[in-house]
């Protein structure tokens, strides 16, 4: 059974309805494994750039959706590889919409916020390295069958 | 991601290149460990680094940390822009003492 | 409503256990235009590599699933950028599966054919291509709501 | 994808880099042709060519087609490995004349 069928479910022609508004740009599937995120920065980088972001907005979506997917691998799927993760890359007119999805549970996101950065210590930059790097942030309820879904808003420039 | 070590009189110079990420940064992290441990100056060349991520920026602050425990200098050599502005971003910018060459930072690093 | 319904559609603990079994290195979904065929080379390139192809195998998946591209932009969507394409890259053993799904009209695969090569005229040389870089390919039944499937088998070396 | 034209005596020679595809192949075809309808020798600089596809190659035959009609000479300087990989799976790697050197290529294009 080919393992496309979860991505060609639904109705294609509404699909490419959705595309014609100009609306994907991507959308990606990966394992949850550390040896993959060299492959999302490369298919975000080039979506990014293929929309007109400059190099400096590309390098910084391409941080955010790094560091998205760290805190998924590390904290959501406790560094489980068989695991996945799903981008979508949208463009709505001027800015680019970058949505996250695991298979975890819910998270608190209450828990999720980055840490004092007067105090040097490794770790704990991801969540804020996302706030920065981004116009805007937010977990919205996920489709079925999904444990969450990031949103993540950047203006083009 | 490479990263490569050699010594310039009692300075130890970590060259990095490529993309330092989650997959990469445990070997920066054991090689710029490994270094500090041997209680020399320890410069690390980031003219090369086209990414870094959190994870990368953590060990580079755990070397850092080490070092200052053991009283050693530990800096960071012309740091390619896209590795500044993740410094910048984690406001580590003016923690680090970044020089602009590999000779600056030996001077500096005396 | 989330675009990532489709991708995230049916079971997602099936699909944990498919990338658990080492499958899927990545599954990809974009615009079928000129423009995103980086993108594609990009992720394709990067997922090729993972898994442990040399640079030259890496090359010719790469060219072997950009030319199945260019041949669904430019003769099953004659140029419609407003239509999709799905890209699914799997791991069997020592193998990688590429496939490649269309929403057009079922092609006839009688009339997919290399040309002549000892006449020497622009053009007619993707399927070529694509036979010479890869170690199998066939149009398969394509799933549901699709037009078409092609796969294409590539050894790792 | 950079397409750039410089002359050498009567030769024009067309440095191409990057990747060279169905998005880019355009403006190549164009530029090789608006160079061969000059009726001046062209030569295709392709050592900084890192990708080329199908319809890369179409734009290099039509441009050797209609050189050869004109009578004038076409022919590709230091092809990258990657490129020279996909003339030979067209076969064209003996149908163009590959030159070493742009000195090379001058030269033989008298
Ligand atoms: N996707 C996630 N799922 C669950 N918990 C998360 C997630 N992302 C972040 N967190 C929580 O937020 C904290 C801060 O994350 P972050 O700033 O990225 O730093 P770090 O990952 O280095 O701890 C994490 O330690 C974790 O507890
Ligand atoms: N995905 C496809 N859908 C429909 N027809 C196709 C497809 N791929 C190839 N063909 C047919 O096969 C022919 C040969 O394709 P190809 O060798 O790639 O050369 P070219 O695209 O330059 O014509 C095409 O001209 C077209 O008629």
């Amino acid at each position: 059974m080919s393992s496309l069928d979860n991505l060609a479910q639904g109705d294609p022609m509404s699909r490419a309805g959705d595309a014609a508004a100009g609306a994907r740009l991507l959308a990606l599937r990966v394992p949850a494994s550390p040896d993959r995120l060299r492959l999302v920065r490369a298919a975000v980088s080039e979506a990014a750039l293929a929309s007109g972001c400059s190099e400096q907005c590309v390098r910084d979506i391409v941080l955010a959706v790094d560091e998205a997917c760290q805190n998924i691998i590390k904290h959501a799927y406790h560094g489980d590889p068989s695991r996945e993760i799903l981008i979508d890359v949208c463009r709505d007119e001027k800015r680019l919409v970058l949505e996250i999805v695991d298979f975890a549970d819910p998270v608190d996101t209450a828990q999720i916020k980055p840490r004092n950065l007067g105090e040097i210590r490794p770790g704990g930059l991801g969540t804020h390295f996302i706030q920065e790097c981004m116009d805007a942030t937010e977990y919205v309820p996920p489709p079925d069958g999904a444990g969450n879904l990031l949103r993540m808003v950047k203006r083009i420039s | 991601m490479t990263c490569e070590i050699r010594h310039e009189g009692d300075v130890a110079v970590v060259a990095l290149s490529g993309d330092i990420d989650l997959e990469s940064s445990p070997k920066v992290r054991t090689a710029l460990l490994d270094c500090v441990g041997l209680k020399q100056g320890v410069l690390v060349d980031m003219s090369e680094v086209s990414y870094i991520d959190s994870s990368g920026v953590a060990s580079l602050v755990e070397a850092f940390q080490t070092a200052r425990k053991s009283q050693t200098r530990f800096g960071l050599v012309s740091v390619s822009q896209p590795a500044m502005r993740v410094l910048e971003l984690a406001r580590l910018d003016r923690v680090f003492a970044i020089y602009d060459s590999v000779a600056d930072g030996v001077q500096g690093a005396q």
